[in-house]
């Protein structure tokens, strides 16, 4: 990173002047808590201990002999408090808040799982908290929304705009400048202004640096690759940190390929030709816009990767190379993740099949002794009404209809 | 220069008044009946808004209004058009407002050139503090467009005066926390703040974000140079018409 | 213990012949796997590395504030892969059936949790798997039902009896006294005939034994009290194995009250009096039966506790005062679970919400330097439907109803 | 004696036959009836089987027997009655079959006694192995009653022997894993494990689970005494009643 939050050409602070002051608070206050090792040792304990890391690197035996080629590791951020890797940062930045004296967070939402995960720490540390949640994704997350709700969030639905990830980004913006005297706007990934990507991926980066540990421990070597699924990039930033510095591992980044690239559904920013550099929601990196600059509807099965920016870091990583970018459709990740579930008995998040399904293409083709890992960011069971959609199980309608009837009565 | 002009007609009269359109909405003829009606009831400059779909400082009436004229195919080179041909049948300033990625994704010296070429005297671009605007800056310089920056309650005084180094034509003074479109208070903390403001910067100061009748724009006199008159008109619009618009303004001032 | 799996006069092996030499394959295998230390290693390795263990202690600083009582500390069980401590006793039992060489498991299932443990143990060790679930259950846990056959079991409803827990585990046994030649049963908990109490408490001993180390690290002294919940059993014993030879620390089991004792609809064993000692499903214990000995109806609001039978080693704890049993309504339950969200952002399972009941009683009189520990057994966010329902949440109601009229069009 | 008497029976027939019924199941006047019918049809003995609610050992047919019974009030206390009164009305060997927690809710020493009272000859309690039947055992014992205990194929030889060394009567050989109604397969492996079983006990040998039919029972003469027919009867009941019990039952021999 160069000054103000550039990583190549990316990131940066495209801010209203109102909040200017509000960065410069955060920003301040995110590198006090870099350079103290206090800091950090406080955010490891309490991940230890109110969530549970470390979590494990579990080796998926069955998969590997099914592909028979690299040895592929899962990495289970799904085992986390809330089921997602989603807890590393908002807890992280929960901290900042208690520092900052602030009483209040607020958050966007789109797959539901950051919401969770912030009105837990919300609970958990006693902060106000508002969520705002594109009305789509209310629609599709109700059983999230239930659980912010018994978290004591009050759940804000967008009607505005696309009515999904990035307009409820738009509006906890104009929260945030209306209310940041008292109010931290926990953003859910490495998006964002200068200090979020940055700050995001420090959190995250426990992943990695986890991870590394594991690897070389169990292995005694490196990972020759590492696949991590890309909505706005934290898990994927937060397990490729661990790596960075090694240049023969390779770092592998997923995005939602939706219906297809070829069909304008989808959400890739990094390997369509339906996204180009621009400057929106504060930060400049590759978006999914048309030609004059206004952003474009995105789609994927999975509600977390539906967004039309990426982490300006990820882009960086694509500019220069040190990362490869790939994109897996709609129904590849519902036969990776089917697959995943028969044989390991592990139910990854429809986010993370993503990067299975990458993974899958790439194991058969590398040596037995070649080692790969997969970070599952998240589980899969949160997913339930999209999974039982998308496996169309006639079992899981009959259910609904059924509890519906007693509803009505 | 637009400093001069804005500095020359507050001579003549105890506030001026900066009027707010989102261009294509409710619809173009509407759009030129707007403009009409504004000049005729005397405003001093006119903010034309090219609409982007992620409007992040706005509040919900502009917001909006930048979707609907969006939906119905509103485009940047038809609202390029439309700055050019308001311009050129009113002899007021006129100033461009939006978000930056319609500049960056146009180019930016592009969008400038078409500035300067169309007589559109300035710009407002609230995602684009100076730090990140050094292209901008450049092609404004060059091009002899203002490029209008904004105060709010929340800049310290020293960025204030950074702020003011790179500010031309006016400065955009925000009279509050928030997004456009929300009830201001207008009191003492508001003059307080508006004084800051004024010793950061010899340019005139023009006061947004909530301004809404008569009395809110006599409290101004004194203390700014501009009242802008934003969501107010956009609603008046909504409820009863672009016929109303022309009374509304008179009655301000 | 003494002879023949007895606890007091509790437990035994009440078997059909066909059964006998099953029983002693298991037996043997049970016992040879206890005496060698390697078995108990590749355990807690394959927990740490599958699952999330150590799981954490977490201390609920806000709820201790709340009571004003005992430090509260809670053993976060929920955090296991999968969500519930069902996983310990399952992959305990699947590393036995390698052992044995067998090459398919059954299951019975009540709040399905047992069974999505299994199926995915299934899944992991590549054995066949059949789950028997009460149909009750069946209606009542889809979401689990729908997992499981994802995972690749057969999952059978049992029409019979009162199509509930108790009836899919004799449809369990119908079922093993077939296949037992190349199929293990994998019972859920701490109950039927030696040597399955010995062997699930063994399994899930492991709870306790990390507990007690956690909780004198953090403490530097053991708990006054340890609460856990009680269905079968297997929780509970998880736990207090870390401290029965610790004679000051108290055991706390606690039943599932239903709409209250004196309503008949409850599923107490230990508290009430409609229990008698009685010998069903293979092992003598406190049944809540009849006069005749046919077994009662049984009620609550946690399908995981909905059992009329109990752990024989529980009966015997119970009968030697070293355990002290208490019991929580329906009603109690949702009231501890609510306010264990608001203030922790911990999502106890129903069943597990039984045990934070009446350690909320107790903890406000006790001194603030005593310890208390609940376990967690498990996570509530499986319980979704169940729980919406008892919360009443018509947002959740509306959704439902929503989308039963997508499975319509 | 029991086992005399079934040894005497033998010398006059080729194979005995063994029924079943469920006491209360699908009414007490068909239960009568059924005796009735089946005595006179020439059965040997008869298993008068006491309701439980969770048999575990039973397979579909006689389980929703069971329960139906239950669900229409059947009490231990009246199938003991039945029980007398059909012992008292015939002059064959009657026995009970249930689960021990029957026996063990209304007391085994009760139980017995009224066992024996009622001239009822012995007793089947599946989940009962003789590890953990002391007290039954005893009271059987000192109330000439006759445990009947079962081999089953997965039954090693030196178990064979420790169980027939409490059994009296006769003993009940499984045919094949799983539970009553299935269908078994008469062939080669059964008449082995028969064999075996004849080697471990002097007692007669009954052999039960999934005996249908006259070919069954052709095939077990010379290899077993008795022949049980549990659940084909039962589905005969189910399905053309009582009457048609009475034929079959003469057709199997
Ligand atoms: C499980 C899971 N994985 C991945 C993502 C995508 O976010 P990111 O790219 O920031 O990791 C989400 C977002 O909600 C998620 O819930
Ligand atoms: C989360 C949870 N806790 C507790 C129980 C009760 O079982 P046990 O008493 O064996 O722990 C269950 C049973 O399904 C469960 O799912």
């Amino acid at each position: 990173m160069n000054h103000n939050g550039y990583f190549s050409d990316f990131g940066g602070a495209f801010l209203p002047e109102i909040l200017m002051a509000t960065f410069d608070e955060l920003t301040t206050a995110f590198k006090n808590a870099k350079a103290d090792p206090n800091f950090w040792r406080e955010y490891a304990t309490l991940m230890s201990t109110y969530s549970c890391r470390p979590t494990p690197l579990t080796l998926a035996e069955n998969l590997t002999r099914h592909f028979g080629g690299a040895r592929i590791y899962v990495k289970r951020e799904d085992l986390n408090h809330t089921g997602a890797h989603k807890a590393n940062n908002v807890m992280g930045q929960g901290l900042l808040v208690k520092r900052m004296g602030k009483t209040r967070v607020i958050a966007e939402t789109g797959a539901g799982q950051h919401g969770v995960a912030t009105a837990t720490m919300a609970a958990r540390f006693g902060f106000d908290c508002t969520i705002y949640m594109g009305e789509v994704d209310v629609e599709r997350q109700r059983p999230n929304v239930f659980w912010m709700e018994q978290l004591g969030a009050e759940v804000i639905p967008v009607k505005d705009g696309t009515r999904i990830l990035k307009d409820a980004i738009n509006e906890a913006f104009r929260d945030w400048v209306s209310n940041m005297d008292n109010t931290h706007y926990v953003l859910g990934t490495a998006c964002g202004p200068h200090p979020f990507p940055e700050m995001v991926a420090w959190f995250q980066s426990i992943i990695g640096q986890e991870a590394r540990a594991q690897v070389l421990e169990r292995e005694g070597k490196l990972p020759r690759s590492i696949y991590a699924c890309v909505g706005g990039g934290s898990n994927a930033m937060g397990i490729f940190s661990g790596f960075l510095d090694d240049a023969t591992v390779e770092l592998v980044g997923v995005e939602a390929g939706g219906r297809g690239l070829d069909t304008g559904a989808h959400a890739s920013r990094l390997c369509s030709g339906d996204a180009a550099i621009g400057v929106a929601q504060g930060y400049k990196t590759y978006f999914l816009q048309d030609a004059e600059g206004q952003m474009k509807e995105t789609h994927s099965i999975a509600a977390g990767l539906d967004y039309v920016g990426v982490s300006p870091i990820l882009s960086h990583l694509k500019e220069t190379g040190r990362a490869r970018f790939a994109v897996a459709t709609d129904r590849e990740v519902v036969e990776a993740m089917r697959l995943t579930i028969r044989r390991e008995g592990l139910i990854p998040a429809l986010e993370s099949a993503h990067a299975f399904v990458q993974a899958f293409k790439d194991a058969p083709n590398m040596a037995p002794d070649e080692v790969i890992i997969i970070n599952q960011s998240g589980r899969g069971d949160k997913d339930i009404f999209t999974v039982a959609d998308a496996f169309q199980d006639p079992g899981w309608r009959e259910f609904i209809i059924k509890k519906a009837k007693q509803y009505h009565a | 220069m637009l400093e001069d002009y804005l500095k020359d007609r507050r001579k003549e009269k105890d506030i001026l008044l900066m009027t707010h359109i989102v261009a294509g909405y409710p619809n173009w003829d509407a759009c030129f009946d707007l403009v009409d009606a504004m000049v005729d009831a005397g405003v001093d400059l006119m903010e034309l808004q090219i609409p982007f779909s992620e409007p992040i400082a706005d509040g919900p009436v502009i917001l909006k209004a930048n979707q609907d004229a969006l939906e119905r195919g509103v485009t940047v080179a038809r609202c390029l058009e439309f700055g050019r041909e308001v311009a050129r049948r009113h002899d007021i300033p006129f100033l461009y407002m939006t978000y930056y990625n319609i500049l960056y994704r146009h180019g930016v010296d592009a969008f400038v050139e078409d500035m300067a070429v169309s007589g559109i005297q300035g710009a407002i671009v609230p995602d684009l503090p100076p730090e990140e605007g050094d292209d901008y800056l450049r092609a404004m310089t060059r091009r002899g467009c203002n490029p209008i920056f904004i105060f709010s309650p929340t800049t310290p005084d020293e960025r204030l005066r950074y702020l003011s180094s790179f500010a031309q034509g006016f400065v955009y003074c925000v009279a509050r926390k928030g997004v456009t479109g929300m009830d201001t208070r207008f009191t003492e903390e508001l003059s307080t703040y508006l004084a800051r403001c004024r010793q950061a910067t010899e340019l005139p100061l023009a006061l947004g974000f909530g301004v809404k009748d008569k009395q809110d724009v006599d409290y101004l006199k004194g203390k700014a140079d501009i009242a802008v008159i934003g969501t107010q008109t956009l609603r008046l619009v909504d409820t009863q018409g672009v016929a109303a618009v022309g009374n509304f303004i008179r009655g301000l001032r």
